[in-house]
């Protein structure tokens, strides 16, 4: 049998052991499964991130200006010293504040406007009343209301977020139930890898 | 200074990456792509940080006698795949592919696969009618689950029907009103940090 | 103590029913539904030679859901002699891939660098998908087993994407929306996407207003195809364990409903 | 794991060469009616205007559960998910909780355990952890080991996570920031030990999984609303403000547009 199902299986097992409770043997292909991990991240991003994007370019092609990124990234070591750490706050602050300054038309469109868009329908459809642009429109408004905080949800108010409340619930309701099986193939998965390629009971 | 260049270059880098997302042109497609490349070599570097701050905690809590046996376990892990990536390279077949396939792979598909049992386990305890919000929630979960059997297709289409119904609408507004709030949060924390309002990532010292 | 013990219970039983319904093996004649029959006909509706491109997107832990999904497009692909170039987003799909592709093509005698080719895997997915629409020899001078991309004599003929009948991203996360919101958007590229159940409803507005062509979803996606296809695989096999998956789940929930009405009759709610 | 895929631009670049892209036009007219009302309720502040926001049901449960902690003599541990990075909003809305989280454990004497997937992450709590310390005045109470980085593997998180769930039996587990497939591993794991959990996420379908697994889960938006109260931040709380304003905003622009698109059915003008 190939030692490679093998190892994939046994450290299957032991993984389910933690269903149990946490024993030794998890506890050693937790540890595994950290290392191994981290390695394999180091590998990846050393090849593609740090070769291929900043060693090649600078000194196989000469870039010269890759040494800026370069240097930024040396400044992250500052990190291991006390006087010079306030130093790694240079990289760190353009890491924030690029994704910040992506971040604010990157929400507004997808999350807000987006969405905005998608919700309004025609409350009079094909000479019908649409209940479904009511549902949408009543459900939206009154989420809002829910995330509404400047104010106590009393009154008009509050009987408004309580129903956002509601639909709230049922988004949860209907998100959980739709990943159940999503959740459930990966561990069919598992048992199909155990029962046909490690166990070989299933041929 | 301390502050004031970590400042400043947030909110360069800020204003720049928002404005870039406005323009074709090819000056600002290269100021994206130029920060974005900054923003891709810098993580890698961060990385390397996190593994050394990492590699140096086992070694301290291995000379104390902590756990040491597990320690090792992590460490060697760690130090396998570059060494088989160096030796063997990491293209298809190589002793490097080998382990991803048979040790890390295995492993990170099991501990997902935990899902399945965690799922079980919260529905028999989280689904409980307390009050009305917990009976919509519970209601609409069973309504769904029911709906995706396969089985209730061959029964009747009415459940896969009301299924869809409650995705698409009620379902589907509640989640665009999280989403809209989300956004607004979001840009303004954005707006905050930008502006060097928000310095969570300065504190300390 | 309680609360582990009746953890062991819920667990336990979860272990026997899947792995049992599994064993049994008995297949069900789901029909397909709408949108499997769409990519299905759009496939079919391929003349000989048209080349798709293929893309893995995604991480090895979803392997159990993503590979039944993988192999009835390519085994519908190869069956059709269709030519397929196999890419990948993520460094994890691209082993995957390769090996994907690889098997289903033995099954069908097709041959690496004629009927199909693995071109591997790029980080900066926006703009290597963005790059291959220009020229795909560009973002891929080589191919995954290092061959030089203008030597392949599949890739003889094709350019960019005007050569590509379509895209399939099989796909367990958001990668497949660069696909949607920048090919097809840009190159006006055809896109159809296989996904893992719990990704579905994320493209639901994207295949409402047209962009996606269409999606085959889940396990129970694959199993309908399968279906389709004439060839039960490991949809088909995994339909009465995901069913009976599903139903003690509702078991769970209506148990717990009743304990917890029995425990506040009597007070201790 | 993943790779990252750096900030993503929702726009397709297009080859012209023109400085504006008028496919973005909505964008931007809606990024300067934001930033206007922000810098307004800043504004407001800054002239000694003070917001106060409504109860939020989680945010009492924080206390609580600091509480219980001490009680118990047990630790409490705090993750950020796996799912974001430093400058995603959501982090930094955790990072702004974690600081008065902090504070209550240095005076309490609480043990305060936080494991990341993102080593700049680490880096950052660290800070945060310790400035929380001396504020309390306790510094020597403050353990930079507790603050540590684990694998950025997905699963990886999530197993070593859990052993240290398992393990170090914490009283109460604070699950708030991006968290993707693994809340639902880390919820379970934290309930089947008896700690009190309290999340909060921007991701709406683990949001579902917290919902049901959870002693309290701070939805969406709720957890920059409690940043801001816990931290009892001024300009956190007028953010909230102007948030509210724009939720308005939007709120008649819907209304407007339903009702316009009723009456001409062939309008789209709201459409982006």
């Amino acid at each position: 049998m190939d030692i490679g199902l093998i190892i994939a299986g046994v450290l299957t097992l032991a993984i389910y052991t933690f269903l149990y409770k946490d024993n030794p043997i998890y506890k050693a292909a937790e540890s595994l499964l950290i290392g191994l991990s981290i390695g394999y991240a180091l590998v990846i991003y050393w090849q593609t991130t740090l070769v291929d994007r900043l060693l090649t370019p600078l000194f196989a092609r000469g870039e010269l200006l890759m040494i800026i990124p370069l240097v930024l990234g040396l400044l992250m070591f500052t990190r291991f010293s006390n006087r010079l750490s306030w130093l790694s706050r240079i990289p760190i602050a353009l890491m924030i504040g690029a994704g910040a300054g992506v971040a604010i038309p990157a929400m507004l469109y997808a999350r807000t406007l987006k969405q905005i868009s998608a919700s309004v329908m025609p409350l009079m459809d094909g000479g019908g009343f649409n209940v479904e642009a009511l549902v949408v429109i009543v459900g939206l408004l009154s989420t809002l209301a829910y995330f509404y905080f400047s104010r106590e949800h009393k009154g008009a108010m509050g009987i408004t977020a309580k129903i956002g409340t509601y639909f709230l619930m049922i988004f949860f309701g209907a998100t959980f139930g739709y990943t159940v099986m999503s959740r459930m193939s990966t561990f069919i998965g598992r048992i199909d890898f155990l029962l046909t390629d490690f166990l070989r009971i299933l041929a | 200074m301390q502050q004031r260049l970590p400042i400043a270059v947030c909110f360069i880098a800020g204003a720049l990456m928002f404005l870039q997302y406005f323009s074709p042109h090819p000056v600002a497609r290269a100021v994206f792509v130029t920060i974005n490349d900054y923003w891709q070599i810098i993580f890698a570097f961060t990385l390397l940080v996190g593994i050394a701050a990492f590699v140096r905690t086992n070694l301290r809590q291995i000379s104390r006698g902590k756990e040491a046996p597990y320690r090792l376990i992590g460490l060697a892990g760690l130090v396998l795949m570059p060494v088989l990536a160096v030796f063997g390279g990491i293209k298809i077949e190589s002793p490097f592919q080998w382990a991803f396939e048979n040790m890390l792979a295995p492993m990170q598909a099991t501990v997902f696969s935990l899902l399945a049992f965690f799922v079980a386990s919260a529905s028999f305890r989280g689904f409980r009618a307390r009050n009305a919000q917990a009976v919509i929630l519970l209601a609409a979960a069973l309504v769904v689950l029911i709906g995706r059997v396969p089985i209730t297709e061959m029964i009747s289409d009415t459940f896969p029907k009301i299924t869809f119904w409650v995705q698409n609408y009620p379902s589907m507004a509640a989640r665009r009103g999280i989403l809209i709030g989300i956004g607004l949060g979001s840009m303004t924390t954005a707006l905050r940090v930008i502006l060097g309002i928000e310095r969570t990532y300065l504190r300390g010292e | 103590m309680n609360r582990l013990k009746t953890r062991w219970i819920i667990f336990g039983g979860l272990f026997l029913i899947v792995t049992l319904s599994y064993l049994t093996n008995i297949r069900f004649k789901s029909v397909a539904s709408p949108e499997i029959q769409k990519s299905y006909d759009y496939l079919d509706s391929l003349p000989e030679g048209s080349v798709i491109m293929v893309s893995f997107d995604h991480e090895a832990s979803s392997l159990p859901e993503i590979q039944p999904l993988a192999l009835v497009v390519l085994r519908h692909a190869f069956k059709n002699n269709l030519k397929i170039i196999g890419v990948s987003l993520f460094a994890e799909g691209t082993a995957i891939g390769y090996r994907l592709l690889s098997q289903t093509a033995r099954e069908y005698d097709k041959t690496y660098g004629v009927d199909y080719v693995f071109l591997g895997f790029k980080p900066q997915q926006i703009s290597a998908i963005l790059g291959m629409g220009e020229s795909i020899a560009h973002v891929f001078p080589e191919d995954y087993l290092g061959t030089p991309t203008d030597e392949i004599p599949i890739m003889m003929n094709i350019v960019n994407y005007d050569q590509i009948e379509m895209v399939i991203s099989i796909a367990d996360g958001a990668l497949a929306v660069h696909w949607i919101e920048y090919v097809g958007g840009q190159y006006h590229q055809n896109i159809m996407t296989a996904l893992t159940a719990a990704m579905i409803t994320t493209y639901d507005p994207y295949l409402a207003s047209g962009q996606l062509y269409s999606v085959i979803g889940g396990l129970k996606g694959a199993a309908e195809y399968e279906n389709l296809l004439g060839q039960p695989g490991g949809g088909n096999r995994g339909m009465l364990a995901q069913t009976s998956a599903h139903v003690y789940v509702i078991v769970l929930i209506v148990i717990g409903n009743i304990l917890y009405f029995r425990g506040r009759k009597n007070g201790k709610a | 794991m993943v790779l990252h895929a750096g900030p993503v631009q929702a726009t397709a670049p297009g080859a012209g060469n023109s400085w504006f892209d008028p496919a973005t036009l909505p964008t931007l007219v809606l990024s300067i009616i934001a930033i206007a009302v922000v810098l307004y309720t800043i504004r407001m502040v800054r002239s000694g205007k003070s917001f106060t926001i409504r109860e939020i049901p989680g945010l009492k449960a924080v206390e609580e559960a600091v509480g219980r902690a001490t009680e118990m003599g047990s630790p409490i541990l705090y993750t950020p998910g796996w799912g974001g990075d430093i400058q995603r909003p959501t982090t930094i809305a955790s990072m702004n909780i974690l600081s008065s989280v902090a504070e209550k454990t240095a005076q309490y004497d609480c043990r305060l355990i936080y494991p990341t997937h993102d080593p700049v992450i680490m880096a950052v709590a660290q800070e945060v952890v310790k400035e929380g310390y001396a504020k309390a005045g306790h510094l020597d109470r403050y353990r930079a080991d507790d603050v540590f980085y684990i694998s950025s593997s997905q699963f990886g998180y999530a197993a070593a996570v859990d052993g240290f769930i398992s393990r170090t039996k914490p009283a109460s587990v604070f699950l708030l920031g991006t968290f993707e497939a693994e809340s639902l591993i880390l919820a379970e794991t934290a309930n089947s030990i008896g700690a009190i959990q309290i999340a909060g996420t921007d991701s709406t379908i683990q949001l579902a999984f917290f919902i049901v697994a959870c002693d309290y889960t701070l939805i969406g938006e709720e957890l920059f609303a409690a940043s801001g109260y816990l931290s009892r931040n001024r300009m956190i709380l007028s953010s909230v403000r102007a948030q509210d304003i724009l939720k308005i905003l939007i709120g008649l622009f819907i209304v407007i547009a339903v009702i316009w698109a009723t009456f001409d059915p062939a309008s789209t003008w709201w459409s982006f």
